[in-house]
């Protein structure tokens, strides 16, 4: 039986970047916290140090930072008549592991979802009436505003080392940055990156064609920097192995070098890794959770480690998992749209071309994460009419490469054959002479697309896997067809020696080749508990003392990378457990 | 849905050496034969060539000749009352996979099992009375007599190679072979292997104790030979690379080589290889089966293939297996002692001392698998009295080496430390002037070692593992005990310069370190329906049309290798399935 | 790394310029001594599996079970770590052929091998756990020991006196690190350990070539002049 | 060395050899039995070993439906009678690290009347 073990104020189950900031917050605020991450223990060090980290197979190809599918997956099928089959080889999403999770091994891209997204049901009913959405397109308001959340984006910003250009400080439109973006109270931390030439080529062409072309908000340090918490950044080195590598230069803003050692240095904070969480516990009365069950998967041991509060931070589709498993709240019901445990589950879609331009030198493996140039014309410009297009959402435009590992990254012009002479010769040609224009898109929450739990099969602790049926929609097509468009217009103003067209993503999703790991919904924040899982604090509607964090809270999926927000959301929700929770627990919104 | 096949007179699951031997004889008889292979097809000159196959890491270490307990395994337990868990990795014993089966891998030793074991309950009751056989443990005569298998014993030897020297040909014993073995019709096909210094050194000490030592009888050809199907062997080549190793000079009896060609020339026989057998169908009456199911590994597909008869050939844990999972006959329950099928599970014991003999060259690399002299005095002499030693069954002394490679095999006198300077020096010192003298042991069988399924654990395909229950129980110690002194003394009358002692093997039974491959029991034959699974022909008691054939029948385990019976009595069922075909029914009145 | 080819002449030359180093020293053949003539230190081979830190624990302990001496070059110039690395790199540390399905439960010795890491995880949480033991008890991790130290680790690690707090069972890891050992040391070189057959010359294993039909008479009883060969020498 | 003496060497040398030719073909098909399991004689049935047919008087490793080891590939040696005997005395030694496992023939008469034999039969 599992040993019970002394009770401690909060379990954080996850340590990644919404872990690692609860654990700095809550322990510093007093509280006696507990960390149970399922990975290792994590360090600049010892485990991303040069020469070992530059492994673009066992990094890249073989995803060793990522959770290990023979242990724990999930089913994939595209519609609720298809037989849902496991994911038995990451492909399409590449969940971390460990700790620091994500935060160790993304680009950095930070930024800021405003109202376009946190009111978007009441924002197009107003503009193109409520028949313009499809019915079973179930988007629905989140229940927060950007005003409110402004200040907590700005403390995640300045706690990872964003580099950027504002676009608007206080309503007033600075040059250089996004002028769609919503207001800032003040400019990044730091500067912007050094530019690129891919980057660079697509801003001149962008500007040409009307569009307003800004520098990417990343968190890889354009300088060396020391945050807040005097947590101390080295400079990015343009090294070119950064998403799914960790950082040796401590210049990339990761959980593992910022919030974690300091709740590390903190009495009342312990983690315990290796500990795979496999249930939370609720009390008999169902209001309450007690605290959640795990296994040292050292030695095969089970312990129940009881709390008074309890905090999901294992990443978005691990926090649907658990509450699936321990049976918290309704599951979602496709067929009676009941429920709401997996309800509006999201993903993103994309496009993107490829230039090649005979002589000129790219040099694709000098880069960075967020090394690239930006246009939100069709993203958050508010001014841009959807009605005619049909489509809900928005797409962002961007040039230049991430990176130029061989393996995956040899641009080569369409028809070119893919072994013997020819394939060598146009190989060797055009590595260092292309470059990218690349989109990514929204998707809106569909009736169909949700997390339920698979009939048939398990993983490695006996417990069903998680299902996933999702397909992009209509809405979705439309889009994708809008942006093919935008991008070979750009592409060819700039007249490419050849160019490999963007084509729109209307096949159904494929879980093979990877897209994003930017899977949201599965437990919605939300106004009400018939449409929601949890409210504007994150706080579970039905078990006071559950929060829930990560992109599994949002309603729906931007064309955004979904950091920003998680961050905020954190920081957000712990001043709200410190300030309010904590000293009269119970509901903070009323039901 | 599983596609459903055209239906064929007989289907084979498992093409190992039972497999192979009953897919050319019945092919050969006319019937329409299809083999179910769950591994690849094998060949010596594409999978056992040098040097690829001159490797212990891979072949000896990580297995790469077995079944994958990824895919498929048991879970072990010593006693009932024990929660079983996963055999993760293999160990103490090896099951095979592949066209060729354990027949690929083994080392060769083929022994005749005589009525010593086929009338073991008579024979003790008879000698000692009812009383001397413990109340738990349920050995029982198997239905079958050594005259009855004589000649298929002897067409198995020509099949598969056997170099040995005769002891007893029609009641005259023979200088030089065991004078204990059952009459035999005539010599093996070939001369025993040329004899290495440490059977010599043993023959000379076991001589001058009374004993009778003798060549082991091994599928290793001592020199080119040509056998009665006309298969042609190369001359064995003491390589030392045999055990857990295919033959690359086609001196090792093996199916792949001998049995399987010939099925495979013969259009009455089609072999599907990477097809997992899952189930084994019955008809509503259950009286008959009506084919299997299985699913093609390579492309996860489920096909349904209808037979008249069905044999399982797929080595005894699996042949088990299968029957519990499809739900033919009734389960062994050891509380009650009602059912059959996972009854009488039995494994083998042993123990060995290593003997360091200073300035003496053993050369342990240069030996075939059959490199080993032994004596059987205190196994099928029937004369030595087990009374005053209270135990049943019998050990078989032998002494000499199999695959002594150097991750597997150092030997250094005991208390040598594990590692650093004093180590090196004396594994250098001693690796090729030792040498052992060991035994290998029966087990009775006992109401408590069995086969059951587990009802936590699944393989691969989602369907419950089966769980064994087994531990050596006291008749075992006992006789452990005996063998261990014997060992020692004759050790000792070697004067080695230093000697690890042979000690009993009393400890829980672990599924650790390997042991034996030798896994008998779980569908035994007998002479009632009520205590055995199958009749005397190998033919289930329940369901005339299913043959159940390997080491799973053996209703005990005797000291000596399965493999002699085993090849002996699929050559005995093949004969009895052709009679069957003339007329489809029971061949022996329940 | 490429399998370097045995050159004869070259080993010749370097043990008679060693003896002969060492004759005109006339010292007694110290450690340092014989470290200092043997063989040059192997080219790195690099590592495709283990930290800086894990790496350093695993030459260490490689070179303390095999120490340099006239029998054999030191356990890393064998390239016993490479072969260990090498295997946590590939499929058996990825668990090839081991049963991984739940639920987990301790057991008993005799029932193997329950744990649910696979091997590469077990070497990353054990390498951890015990550099920690070490720091705790000897306030240095395993590499930095000095032989004593690292003796009485291994000796107290191997017969069950060492726990690892909230680590992986220690014994488990011992034995498995253990057989590694051995294996590296004695499989063939293709796998990157036992280079120039250091370990088959120990013992005077023959190697690949094995057709010993007439070897069998010929060298009863006495030494045979093993001259081993590798898969690779055949390839 | 008297010239007498050198020309009486040389002669035995001659009768040895031609002892040598005349080995017994019938008792030589008895001895190829040991080739048998791995070679076959009919022209491009390979096996474990290349087919025999037409190798006296041919390079190493020249039939290219077989693999041949490196070792026979660099060994550039014609299947002469005398490269024949002194291959099947000791295969390692003439042609080192080779992957054919057999021992060899130890006795001369052996090769002889083998070498007879497949002279007659590998046409």
């Amino acid at each position: 039986m599992a040993q019970k073990l002394k009770g401690v104020d909060v379990v954080l189950v996850g340590l990644g970047w919404t872990g690692g900031i609860l654990a700095k917050e809550l322990s510093e605020a007093g509280m006696k916290v507990v960390a149970l991450e399922r990975g290792a223990m994590r360090s600049t060090e010892k485990d991303f140090a040069v020469p070992m980290i530059r492994d673009e197979l066992r990094y890249s190809a073989r995803n060793d930072l990522m959770q290990n599918p023979a242990k724990d997956t999930l089913t994939i099928r595209n519609n609720p008549s298809q037989e849902a089959l496991p994911m038995r080889r990451l492909g399409s999403f590449l969940p971390g592991e460990g700790v620091g999770g994500a935060g160790v091994h993304w680009n950095g891209h930070t930024w800021r979802w405003t109202d376009m997204e946190f009111k978007v049901r009441s924002l197009y009913e107003e503009r193109y009436g409520k028949a313009y959405i499809p019915a079973d397109m179930t988007i629905q308001d989140w229940g927060i505003t950007y005003a409110e959340l402004e200040p907590y984006y700005d403390r995640f910003e300045y706690t990872a080392g964003i580099s950027g250009k504002a676009g608007n400080i206080r309503g007033k439109i600075q040059p250089g940055g996004s002028p769609f973006e919503a207001p800032r109270a003040r400019e990044y931390p730091l500067p912007p990156l050094r530019s690129s030439l891919a980057g660079e080529m697509f801003a001149v062409a962008a500007s040409a064609n009307g569009y307003h072309p800004f520098p990417r908000p990343t968190a890889n340090a354009s300088r060396a920097y020391t945050n807040p918490d005097g947590a101390r950044l080295g400079a990015c080195q343009y090294c070119g192995f950064c998403e799914r590598f960790g950082c040796e230069a401590n210049a990339k803003g990761s959980p593992h070098i910022t919030v974690i050692p300091i709740a590390m240095r903190n009495p009342n904070f312990e983690l315990r890794t290796h500990a795979w969480v496999t249930k939370v516990l609720k009390d008999s009365g169902g209001k309450r959770v007690t605290g959640v069950t795990y296994t040292s998967v050292l030695n095969g041991e089970e312990y129940e480690q009881p709390a008074q509060l309890v905090i999901l931070c294992a990443y978005a589709i691990n926090n649907v998992h658990l509450m699936l498993l321990s049976g918290l709240g309704v599951p979602y019901d496709a067929v009676t749209q009941k429920g709401v445990i997996g309800k509006n589950y999201c993903y993103q879609t994309g496009a993107g071309a490829t230039l090649f331009f005979e002589g000129r030198h790219f040099n694709p493996f000098m880069s960075t994460g967020g090394l690239s140039m930006v246009a939100d014309d069709y993203n958050t410009n508010l001014d841009f009419d959807r009605g005619p297009h049909g489509f809900i959402g928005g797409y962002s435009l961007s040039g230049g490469m991430t990176g130029g590992r061989p393996i995956s990254f040899r641009p080569l012009p369409s028809g070119t054959p893919q072994w013997g002479k020819a394939w060598k010769a146009a190989t060797a040609q055009w590595y260092g002479s292309a470059m990218t224009i690349s989109s990514s898109g929204s998707v809106m929450a569909n009736r169909y697309n949700y997390y339920d739990l698979d009939p048939t099969y398990r993983n490695a602790f006996g417990q069903p896997l998680m299902r996933m049926t999702f397909d992009y929609k209509e809405n979705e097509h439309r889009m994708s067809r809008h942006t093919a468009q935008a991008i070979n217009e750009i592409a060819k103003s700039m007249n490419p020696t050849s160019l490999n067209p963007a084509t729109a993503r209307t096949d159904p999703w494929t879980v093979v080749p990877y897209q994003s790991t930017h899977n949201t919904g599965g437990t919605i924040m939300g106004v009400n508990p018939r449409t929601s899982a949890v409210n504007k604090y994150l706080q579970s509607w039905d078990y006071h003392n559950l929060f829930v964090m990560g992109a599994s809270v949002f309603p729906h999926n931007s064309a955004y990378n979904p950091t920003g927000p998680v961050g905020a959301l954190t920081y957000w929700t712990a001043e709200a457990i410190k300030k309010r929770y904590a000293k009269n627990p119970g509901p903070l919104v009323s039901a | 849905m599983a596609t459903r096949l055209k239906e064929v007179d007989a289907v084979i699951v498992g093409l190992g050496w039972t497999g192979g031997i009953l897919a050319k004889e019945l092919s050969a008889a006319g019937l329409k034969v299809v083999a179910l292979e769950r591994g690849k097809m094998f060949s010596t000159a594409e999978d056992f060539q040098v040097p690829q196959v001159r490797d212990e890491l891979r072949y000896v270490q990580r297995h790469e000749l077995m079944q994958n307990a990824a895919r498929d395994t048991l879970t072990i337990r010593n006693n009932p009352n024990q929660e079983a868990l996963p055999m993760r990795r293999l160990g103490s014993f090896l099951p095979g996979e592949g066209a060729g089966g354990s027949g690929m891998h083994w080392s060769g030793h083929t022994w005749r099992w005589t009525d010593m074991e086929f009338k073991v309950r008579s024979r003790y009751e008879e000698r000692y009375g009812k009383s001397f056989i413990p109340a738990d443990m349920t050995i029982q005569d198997w239905g079958i007599t050594y005259a009855e298998l004589e000649p298929y014993y002897d067409k198995f030897e020509r099949v598969a190679a056997v170099s040995g020297k005769a002891g007893n040909i029609d009641g005259q014993i023979q200088p030089g072979g065991n004078p204990f073995e059952a009459p035999r019709a005539r010599e093996y096909p070939l001369p025993p292997l040329t004899p290495i210094l440490a059977n010599e050194v043993f023959s000379a000490a076991a001589k001058n104790a009374g004993y009778h030592p003798f060549p082991r009888p091994s599928a290793n050809a001592s020199r080119a030979y040509t056998n009665p199907d006309g298969v042609r062997f190369g001359a064995c080549q003491y390589c030392g690379f045999c055990q857990r190793f295919g033959c690359e000079a086609n001196a090792k009896g093996s199916p792949h080589m001998t049995v399987i060609p010939i099925a495979m020339r013969n259009p009455n026989f089609e072999l599907r290889t990477h097809a997992w057998v899952s189930k084994i169908l019955k008809d509503a009456s259950g009286k008959r089966v009506t084919g299997v199911t299985y699913t093609n590994v390579l492309n996860g597909e489920e096909f349904e293939q209808p037979a008249s008869i069905v044999l399982l050939t797929a080595y005894a844990l699996n042949n088990v297996h299968l029957m519990l999972l499809s739900g033919l006959g009734q389960p062994y329950d050891p509380v009650s002692q009602k059912g059959v099928i996972g009854k009488n599970y039995c494994y083998q014991t042993g123990a060995g001392a290593t003997l360091f003999f200073e300035g003496r060259n053993f050369n342990p690399f240069m030996s075939a698998g059959g490199s080993s002299a032994s004596a059987d005095d205190f196994n099928t002499n029937w004369d030595f009295d087990r009374g005053k030693h209270g135990w049943i069954g019998g050990y078989n002394l032998s002494s000499g080496f199999n695959t002594a490679l150097p991750i597997g095999y150092r030997p250094v006198p005991r208390g040598t430390p594990a590692w650093g300077k004093e180590w090196k020096a004396a594994t250098a010192k001693w690796y090729q002037t030792a040498m052992n003298v060991g035994v290998s042991g029966s087990v009775m069988a006992n109401r408590y070692n069995y086969f059951d399924l587990d009802p936590t654990y699944r393989n691969a395909f989602g369907q419950p593992l089966m769980r064994m229950t087994f531990d050596y129980k006291e008749n075992e110690h006992k006789m452990g005990r005996h063998a261990a002194q014997v060992i020692n003394d004759l050790a000792k009358s070697m004067n080695p310069t230093r000697l690890n002692e042979a000690t009993a093997r009393t400890e829980p039974w672990t599924v650790v370190p390997y042991q034996s491959t030798h896994n008998t029991g779980g569908t035994i034959m007998g002479t009632s329906p009520r205590s055995s699974a199958l009749n005397k022909y190998l033919q289930s008691w329940d369901y005339h049309n299913l043959f159940v054939v390997g080491a799973n029948v053996f209703a005990h385990n005797a000291s000596y290798n399965p493999t002699g019976p085993v090849g002996a009595l699929a050559y005995w069922t093949a004969d009895a399935v052709k009679r069957y075909t003339k007329n489809p029914a029971p061949l022996v009145s329940a | 790394m490429k399998n370097v080819p045995f050159n004869r002449r070259a080993f010749l030359k370097s043990a008679v310029a060693s003896s002969a180093a060492a004759v005109s020293v006339g010292l007694p053949q110290s450690a340092q001594a014989q470290q200092k003539a043997a063989a040059p230190p192997t080219p790195s081979a690099g590592y495709a599996f283990l930290n800086p830190d894990e790496a350093a624990f695993i030459e260490a302990v490689v070179d303390h079970m095999v120490p340099a001496d006239e029998l054999s070059p030191k356990g890393s110039d064998m390239g016993i770590n490479t072969f260990i690395d090498r295997a946590l790199a590939g499929g058996w540390g990825k668990g090839d052929r081991l049963y991984m399905q739940g639920p987990w439960k301790q057991g008993v010795p005799s029932q193997g091998y329950q744990l649910p890491l696979t091997p590469a995880e077990l070497y990353r949480a054990g390498i951890a756990s015990a550099n920690a033991y070490c720091v705790k008890t000897y306030s240095k991790p395993f590499d930095k020991m000095p032989e004593t130290q690292r003796q009485e680790f291994l000796v107290a690690w191997s017969t069950g006196k060492v726990n690892f707090e909230n680590g992986p069972p220690a014994r488990v890891f011992f034995t498995m690190l253990y057989q590694n050992v051995i294996e590296g040391m004695f499989s063939d070189p293709l796998y990157g350990g036992n280079q120039n057959k250091a370990g088959w010359k120990m013992i005077g294993f023959p190697g690949v070539i094995a057709v010993n039909q007439q070897n069998i008479e010929k060298y009863r009883d006495k030494k045979f002049p093993a001259n081993p060969l590798g898969i690779a020498d055949m390839s | 060395m008297t010239t007498r003496k050198v020309f009486f060497a040389a002669a035995l040398a001659v009768i040895a050899h031609a002892a040598s030719a005349q080995g017994d073909p019938k008792r030589g098909e008895k001895v190829f039995e040991e080739c048998r399991a791995c070679h076959a004689i009919e022209k491009g049935s390979n096996g474990v070993g290349p087919s025999l047919h037409g190798v006296i008087g041919r390079r190493a490793a020249e039939l290219d439906d077989f693999r041949y080891s490196p070792a026979f590939k660099r060994a550039n040696i014609t299947w002469t009678r005398q490269n024949l005997d002194a291959f099947l005395a000791d295969p390692q030694k003439l042609v080192p690290a080779n992957r054919m496992p057999y021992a060899g023939m130890p006795e001369a008469k052996d090769r002889a009347d083998v070498i007879e034999y497949m002279q007659r039969i590998l046409k």
